[in-house]
């Protein structure tokens, strides 16, 4: 295309360079210069991602016609012998996360204009999104482990910032120093399996680290004695705890919902579209590794296929609008696990893209509401908004219809893959895990139309003063809904068979034959036409039929319905509402138990046993000895001419006796 | 000779013993000083036995020519209360003499036993032999340090006894001399005009 | 000829005497000196001995630096007792007690 | 390598400047004081720079060799010289001293010549510390180091000074005492020399060599602080003045970490492996415990202080698993360290000058006020708690790595300091910078002013430049870590 012609004369890793560069420096000149360009700021980081966007397109052009790179830019460290690089890996895989990333995030940086504009923090906002976008870049064009780790950790650090963007609110506070110290536990255990790469294959680098795995099949690692693990097994799990952290599965998805506090456009961005899939391409990306232990697997898609159905379960009791969509969030992003335990790592990288469309349009769609609503977010006090916000209306429709998974919708496609690779996967638990997302396509549909219902439809609920101020939102607001409307719409239909089926993203990942359930799909392709005619034959699809159906039921036709099914649930709903006691569990076990240890060992061990026994018990001894002591300085120079004889006189004794 | 040499040894000792003896068991501190005169001559002479007469001479001249003096002068310029200082004479006596009992049998046991009681006797002194001059080669040549250092002791002992006993009476009058030669006219003379209004 | 034996003896019951007596007379500062040059002069004999018997000046170098010292020492020593007994009027040991711990 | 005297004249010239410094005084409400000792800790950094510019990093061995006689009865020698080990420390030592005199350019206002001087002397003591290759040199740098930091806990300290000075003095004392006692043994069993080369070539018994680890140890574990010696730490930060806590927090810290690698390590080669599972036990201690007490302090200094002590263990782990990542690491985290304990230091500094407190309740919502600060401090909390990207995630990185090398446990206990790091910064951070106001005095905070921006804001340089690229920093150390490694394989019982 003619708009990319300027950019073959470049060398390669100066595109590949600008691509998240260009978000930091947008990034720095909103957060450097804000004071100054107050609400101009946000040209710099929107020229910047629009720049890294029109680049990852070119990227993605390239990589289409088999250009692909993997090199480094600068040796960060050498470590002993080892050079430890910051460089690309650009392939398929990468290309596609890169076309995501800035889409979004392009999107969500038009949204913001119109989101935050009366805010006072607007060109800090700015500033972090574009760091973020830079941090989110690295992660996914990393070529090693530390600068993934680095990406990693970058995107937490401006999730922690975001989430606390409103920082004079305790709640905001309070969630963001949840989300970190609860990505940091998962951090742990990545940080512990890039230690255990180091030392199993001595090396930090993608395509070493992928060479040895052959040669590490069979080791063994003895973590608690009598146990041997095998060595790729250890690694994986300890990988995917990272990814359990930062893709919020049960049990570190805790932090997920109460992110909701920060903004919404970081909803859209970082809690649903980019940070929290991270985790989905970290495995992906690690395909050699975790194809070679079905124990590590087996666990994935167990984890994903819980944290699927159980966090959808949670959204049916949630009122707050952004929680419902946090939840689902939770729930999708199970689905996505559950895909990787099945080893259908390109239906999970397929439906992370329709999802990062259709959540991001849902969160943006839920912030225009509110924004409409005045701040409000309780979906008990809104209804009928269909005639005030028509194209918020039906952009949230679209992504919702997305996400229950109702043909000819990005989310059936991807959604309904993944169900059949599992139903595909034999792999233990497999069957167990299929029954979980089957179920929780009819949660889904469920949650997402009770949601849609008591916002758009029925009666107006909100007081005098809001209903008077509802109106639609302005272009900045509706052109990033429509936007992702459209993906949301068609991404499944036209990205099923090369992302999907895997066509385009083979070459970054290796199956291994026996489990390669997609190939298995891929084997009685039809045509997209096909598999659309099939799904129609599916349980899951007539499960989201049957819930949206029930949601009408309830919502639009028969208001007591709910309360009835309430009390007769009653003790289901209290699970249901206390999240099944997650959070009073780590509030009472690892915050209060940390503070009450701490405070043990500060005043028992430190302050009463070191200091009070060691130290100053010390000090004290020596005061009272020399007080009993003093007792033999009489002052009588007698009684030391007496204590010097009779010591000359043993002296000699000693000496005649013992040295004679 | 020699049976006169060893006789003069006894003799001289059991002196020796029996007046170190009394000075320390005499009542009044006077007789103890004068005691503790005898013994030195004795020990005075016990050295010349042993050729040192340098050593005897100086012990004659210094303890018994001064320091004993010294001694004297002190108790008989106090006034001491004798019968409190004699309080409890004895009740240290059994202690005293376990120890120093003990002390004498071992230091016997190894003077008795070890063999350097047994040095063999060096032969009698030459006639022409100078105590005095062989002493004083040593003692100007390689102790020259010590002695200097011993000289000194010596001026600090003295200046430190004059330092301690000076009394200083704030009522009594003496000269300042070096006021009186730093003394500027300005501060004792006065020009007054003495002419008074012309009648 | 005199074992050497014996001058050590000697020496060994004058200092044993000098013991006695600080032990006796342990109220009586001036009879404590007194006491003291005993134990020194049962010292020198012990170093003329054997500067003699070993053919040895040395030892009566030491002797000669021994009554230095013990001059200046019974010197300062008086001149204390002197100051002493001026501010008290006393000099019985008893009353000296200012380093009592 | 020989040169013309750059290590003394990076000694003495601070030194003497402080008396200069001393000389000049009080007058005219201490200005000029204030710009001599700029000059002179400036003058000092200038003079450590050629040490980076000229260093040969092909090498192990000592360069800018010194060496003269000085008390030949003993074979005791002026014996000057630095490694790869070495040179950051005293770039590190020269680059903070200038940063103190900046910071304490109005914050004192008692008897501020004597202030500056005493850190200026101390700057040359602790550079004399870093360069000295004869025992008993090294020694009396490391005790005469302790004169002025005493003297500015205790005379420009707090309420509870006397109290925090002594257990300082006693503590630190009590340890390198036993230094002595090694250092003398050593001499009689190096054939009569005090070199701390000869040292490190002399033969010892396991036994010997036991003896001579503990004693270093203790000496070095008090100045470390290494668990359960750790105590006097806390309280000397809490009282002490900001500029005394940056010294002693980034330098002082981190002599004792330089004695186990210049002393312990190579000296005692079998003793340090016998004994590493005692080091690494108390290090982990340090890491979980002392994390642990970190969460719940209400005062600002104390926290950070336990910090420091959390942030020294993973130095200490580092040592004693003897790979070359984890050393290197290890190294590294100390620089890191240096900078980050003295930018938090200043820091709560910044806060105390305005609020004279340090109780975290008397803050919240400081970032309303304070947005160029907020910004700072917040990179500087990141990189206390290791984020990548920042110098604090370097170090650990590496010894986590080195350390799974050896053993997984130890890297998995140490890997929690991820963790729990992150729950007592962040939560200070939260307490302190984020919120609502509450109180009054903090609504009427004021902005960093030009000279807090410029100290801050050059510590934020090199704690990104060192997170984003360690390479350069790495490569001065390679060589001597590896010749270290070396030595420490290399048993030295004889026969």
């Amino acid at each position: 295309m003619w708009i990319f012609d300027w950019l073959h004369g470049l060398p390669p890793i100066w595109v590949y360079l600008l691509i998240p560069l260009a978000p930091l420096a947008g990034s720095l000149v909103a957060g450097l210069g804000g004071w100054f360009l107050r609400e101009r700021a946000h040209w710099a980081p929107i020229a910047g991602v629009a720049f890294a966007l029109y680049l990852a397109i070119f990227v993605l052009l390239q990589v289409l016609h088999g250009q692909t790179f993997y090199g480094n830019v600068y040796t960060w460290a050498v470590f002993g012998n080892l050079p430890v690089h910051i460089g690309f890996d650009i392939d398929s895989l990468t290309a596609v996360m890169l076309v995501v990333v800035t889409f979004v995030s392009l999107c969500v940086h038009v949204y913001t204009i119109g989101y935050m504009h009366d805010d006072p923090g607007y060109a800090r906002f700015f500033s972090y999104i574009a760091l973020f976008t830079f941090s989110m870049l690295m992660l996914v064009m990393a070529n090693n482990f530390l600068q993934l780790f680095f990406g990693w950790e970058a995107v937490g650090l401006v999730s922690y910032l975001l989430i606390g963007f409103w920082f004079t609110r305790e709640s905001a506070n309070q969630a963001s120093l949840k989300a970190f110290l609860v990505n940091r536990v998962g951090d742990f255990g990545f940080l512990i399996g890039i230690a255990a790469i180091y030392h199993y294959c001595g090396s930090l680098d993608y395509r070493t680290v992928f060479a040895m795995v052959p040669s590490l099949v069979g080791q063994t690692v003895t973590i608690i004695p009598g146990h041997p693990w095998s060595v790729l097994t250890w690694i994986a799990i300890l990988l995917f705890i990272g990814a359990m952290g930062k893709s919020a599965q049960v049990p570190l998805h805790v932090w997920l919902p109460e992110s909701m506090e920060g903004p919404t456009p970081i909803s859209a961005l970082i809690h649903a579209a980019t940070m929290v899939t991270a985790g989905i391409f970290m495995v992906s990306r690690m395909s050699p590794i975790y194809e070679q232990s079905a124990t590590a697997l087996s666990v994935i898609l167990i984890i994903g296929a819980i944290t699927a159905l159980f966090m959808g379960l949670i959204g049916l009791v949630q009122n707050d609008i952004k929680r419902i969509i946090a939840y689902s969030t939770l729930s999708q992003l199970g689905y996505m696990t559950a895909a990787l335990g099945a080893s259908a790592f390109s239906a999970a990288i397929f439906h992370l893209m329709t999802h990062a469309f259709f959540k991001a349009l849902l969160f943006l769609a839920a912030g225009s509401v509110i924004h409409a609503m005045q701040n409000e977010q309780d979906i008990r006090k809104m209804g009928g908004l269909r005639a005030h916000m028509p194209i918020t209306y039906l952009t949230f429709l679209v992504g919702g219809l997305a996400l229950s998974g109702i043909p000819p919708f990005a989310g059936f496609f991807s959604k309904d893959l993944i169900i059949e690779a599992v139903g595909e996967s034999s792999l233990t638990g497999a069957t167990f895990a299929y029954v979980l997302l089957v179920l929780g396509a009819l949660v889904t549909a469920l949650y997402t139309f009770r949601m849609f219902f008591l916002v758009f439809h029925g009666k107006k609920r909100m007081d005098e003063h809001t209903q008077e101020h509802l109106h639609e939102s302005p272009w900045v607001i509706t052109a990033p809904l429509i936007a992702l409307a459209i993906p949301s719409l068609l991404a499944g239909w036209f990205f099923i068979a090369p992302v999907g089926l895997g066509a385009f993203l083979d070459s970054s990942l290796q199956i291994r034959a026996q489990w390669n359930t997609i190939g298995e799909i891929a084997a009685h392709w039809q045509g997209t036409g096909a598999f659309l005619v099939h799904g129609l034959e599916s349980w899951p699809f007539w499960l989201a039929i049957l819930g949206i159906a029930l949601a009408a039921w309830f919502y639009l036709l028969h208001d007591g319905v709910p309360a009835a099914l309430n009390r007769l649930l009653a003790p289901f709903t209290w699970v249901l509402r206390k999240k099944y006691g997650f959070d009073a569990f780590n509030q009472l076990v690892f915050v209060q138990g940390a503070l009450l240890l701490g405070r043990r060992f500060w005043h028992w061990g430190d302050e009463a046993i070191i200091d009070g026994g060691m130290v100053n018990g010390s000090a004290r001894l020596v005061a009272r000895a020399a007080l009993s002591w003093r007792r033999l300085q009489t002052g009588y120079i007698y009684h030391y001419a007496f204590v010097m004889i009779i010591g000359l006189v043993l002296f000699m004794t000693y000496f005649m006796i013992w040295r004679g | 000779m020699m049976l006169t040499t060893t006789i003069l040894f006894y003799v001289f000792s059991a002196i020796l013993l029996v007046s170190a003896l009394l000075v320390i068991t005499a009542r009044n501190p006077v007789y103890s000083a004068l005691y503790l005169v005898l013994a030195f001559f004795n020990a005075a002479a016990l050295f010349l036995l042993l050729g040192a007469e340098f050593l005897g001479l100086i012990l004659i001249l210094v303890y018994v020519g001064a320091v004993m003096v010294l001694f004297l002068f002190v108790v008989m310029m106090l006034d001491i209360n004798l019968e409190r200082l004699k309080e409890g004479f004895l009740r240290y006596l059994p202690l005293g003499l376990a120890i120093a009992i003990v002390g004498v049998l071992e230091m016997v046991a190894v003077f008795w036993t070890a063999p350097i009681g047994r040095v063999p006797a060096p032969g009698p002194i030459p006639a022409n032999a100078d105590n005095t001059r062989a002493l004083g080669e040593l003692l100007y040549t390689h102790y020259l340090y010590p002695f200097e250092i011993a000289a000194v002791i010596l001026l600090v002992a003295i200046i430190a006894a004059i330092a301690l006993t000076l009394r200083r009476r704030p009522d009594t009058k003496s000269q300042a001399v070096g006021k009186q030669v730093a003394v500027a006219v300005r501060e004792r003379l006065r020009m007054v005009d003495l002419r008074g209004p012309k009648p | 000829m005199i074992p050497l034996s014996h001058w050590l003896i000697l020496g060994a019951l004058l200092f044993s005497i000098g013991v006695v007596g600080i032990f006796l007379n342990r109220k009586n500062v001036i009879i404590l000196l007194m006491a003291i040059e005993i134990l020194l002069l049962a010292v020198n004999i012990n170093f003329v001995a054997f500067s003699r018997y070993l053919g040895n000046l040395q030892g009566q170098i030491f002797v000669f630096f021994v009554l230095t010292v013990a001059a200046a020492e019974a010197a300062i020593g008086l001149a204390i007792l002197v100051v002493y007994f001026r501010n008290r009027r006393s000099i019985n040991v008893e009353d000296i007690d200012d380093l009592r711990g | 390598m020989h040169s013309f005297g750059l290590l003394s004249a990076a000694i003495w010239a601070p030194i003497l400047g402080g008396f200069l410094v001393l000389a000049v005084g009080d007058r005219a409400g201490g200005n000029p004081a204030r710009w001599l000792a700029l000059l002179v800790s400036l003058l000092t950094f200038a003079i450590t720079l050629p040490l980076f510019t000229s260093f040969d990093t092909h090498t192990a061995a000592m360069q800018f060799v010194e060496r003269v006689p000085w008390i030949p009865a003993f074979h005791i020698a002026y014996f000057l010289g630095i490694d790869g080990i070495s040179l950051w420390f005293i770039l590190l030592t020269s680059f903070l001293t200038v940063l103190v005199v900046i910071a304490s350019w109005r914050n004192v206002s008692m008897r501020i010549a004597q202030y500056l001087a005493a850190f200026l002397i101390m700057d040359g003591l602790m550079i004399g510390v870093f360069c000295a290759l004869d025992a008993i040199l090294f020694y009396v740098f490391w005790e005469a180091m302790l004169i002025p930091m005493f003297l500015i806990i205790g005379v420009w300290g707090g309420p509870r000074r006397v109290y925090a000075t002594i257990k300082f003095f006693l503590y630190t004392f009590l340890g390198s005492v036993l230094m002595l006692v090694a250092f003398l043994y050593l001499y009689f069993h190096s054939g009569d020399s005090f070199s701390l080369l000869a040292f490190q070539k002399t033969p010892l018994g396991a036994n010997a060599q036991i003896w001579i680890f503990l004693a270093f140890l203790i000496a070095f574990a008090v100045k470390i602080p290494m668990w359960p010696v750790h105590t006097w730490l806390p309280d000397a930060h809490v009282e002490a003045p900001t500029g005394g806590s940056v010294i002693l927090a980034a330098i002082m810290l981190k002599m004792g970490a330089y004695g186990f690698l210049r002393l312990s390590l190579p000296i005692t080669p079998d003793a340090s492996h016998q004994l590493a599972w005692l080091m690494i036990v108390l290090s982990l201690i340090a890491i979980v415990y002392i994390a642990l007490i970190a969460i719940v302090q209400q005062d600002m200094k104390k926290l950070i202080a336990y910090s420091s002590i959390a942030h020294m263990g993973f130095v200490t782990l580092g040592f004693f698993v003897f790979t070359q990542t984890a050393i290197e690491g290890a190294i590294i985290q100390m620089l890191s360290h240096g900078f980050v304990s003295a930018a938090m230091f200043l820091c709560v500094g910044v806060l105390y000058d305005r609020m004279h407190t340090r109780d975290i309740q008397a803050y919240g919502g400081v970032a309303n006020v304070m947005p160029i600060f907020a910004s700072l401090m917040m990179l500087f909390a990141m990189a206390n708690v290791g984020l990548p990207g920042t110098s604090g995630f370097v170090g650990e990185f590496m010894v986590v790595l080195g350390t799974y090398q050896v053993h997984p446990w130890p890297a998995i206990i140490a890997a929690t300091g991820l963790i729990t790091g992150a729950g007592y910064t962040l939560w200070l951070f939260k307490r302190v910078i984020f919120g609502g106001i509450i109180h009054a005095e903090v609504a009427a905070l004021s902005d960093l002013n030009g000279r807090e921006i410029l100290v801050l804001g050059s510590l934020a340089v090199f704690v990104l430049l060192q997170g984003v690229w360690p390479a350069p920093f790495l490569d001065i150390v390679h060589q001597s870590v590896a010749h270290l490694l070396q030595q420490v394989a290399t048993s030295k019982i004889p026969g």
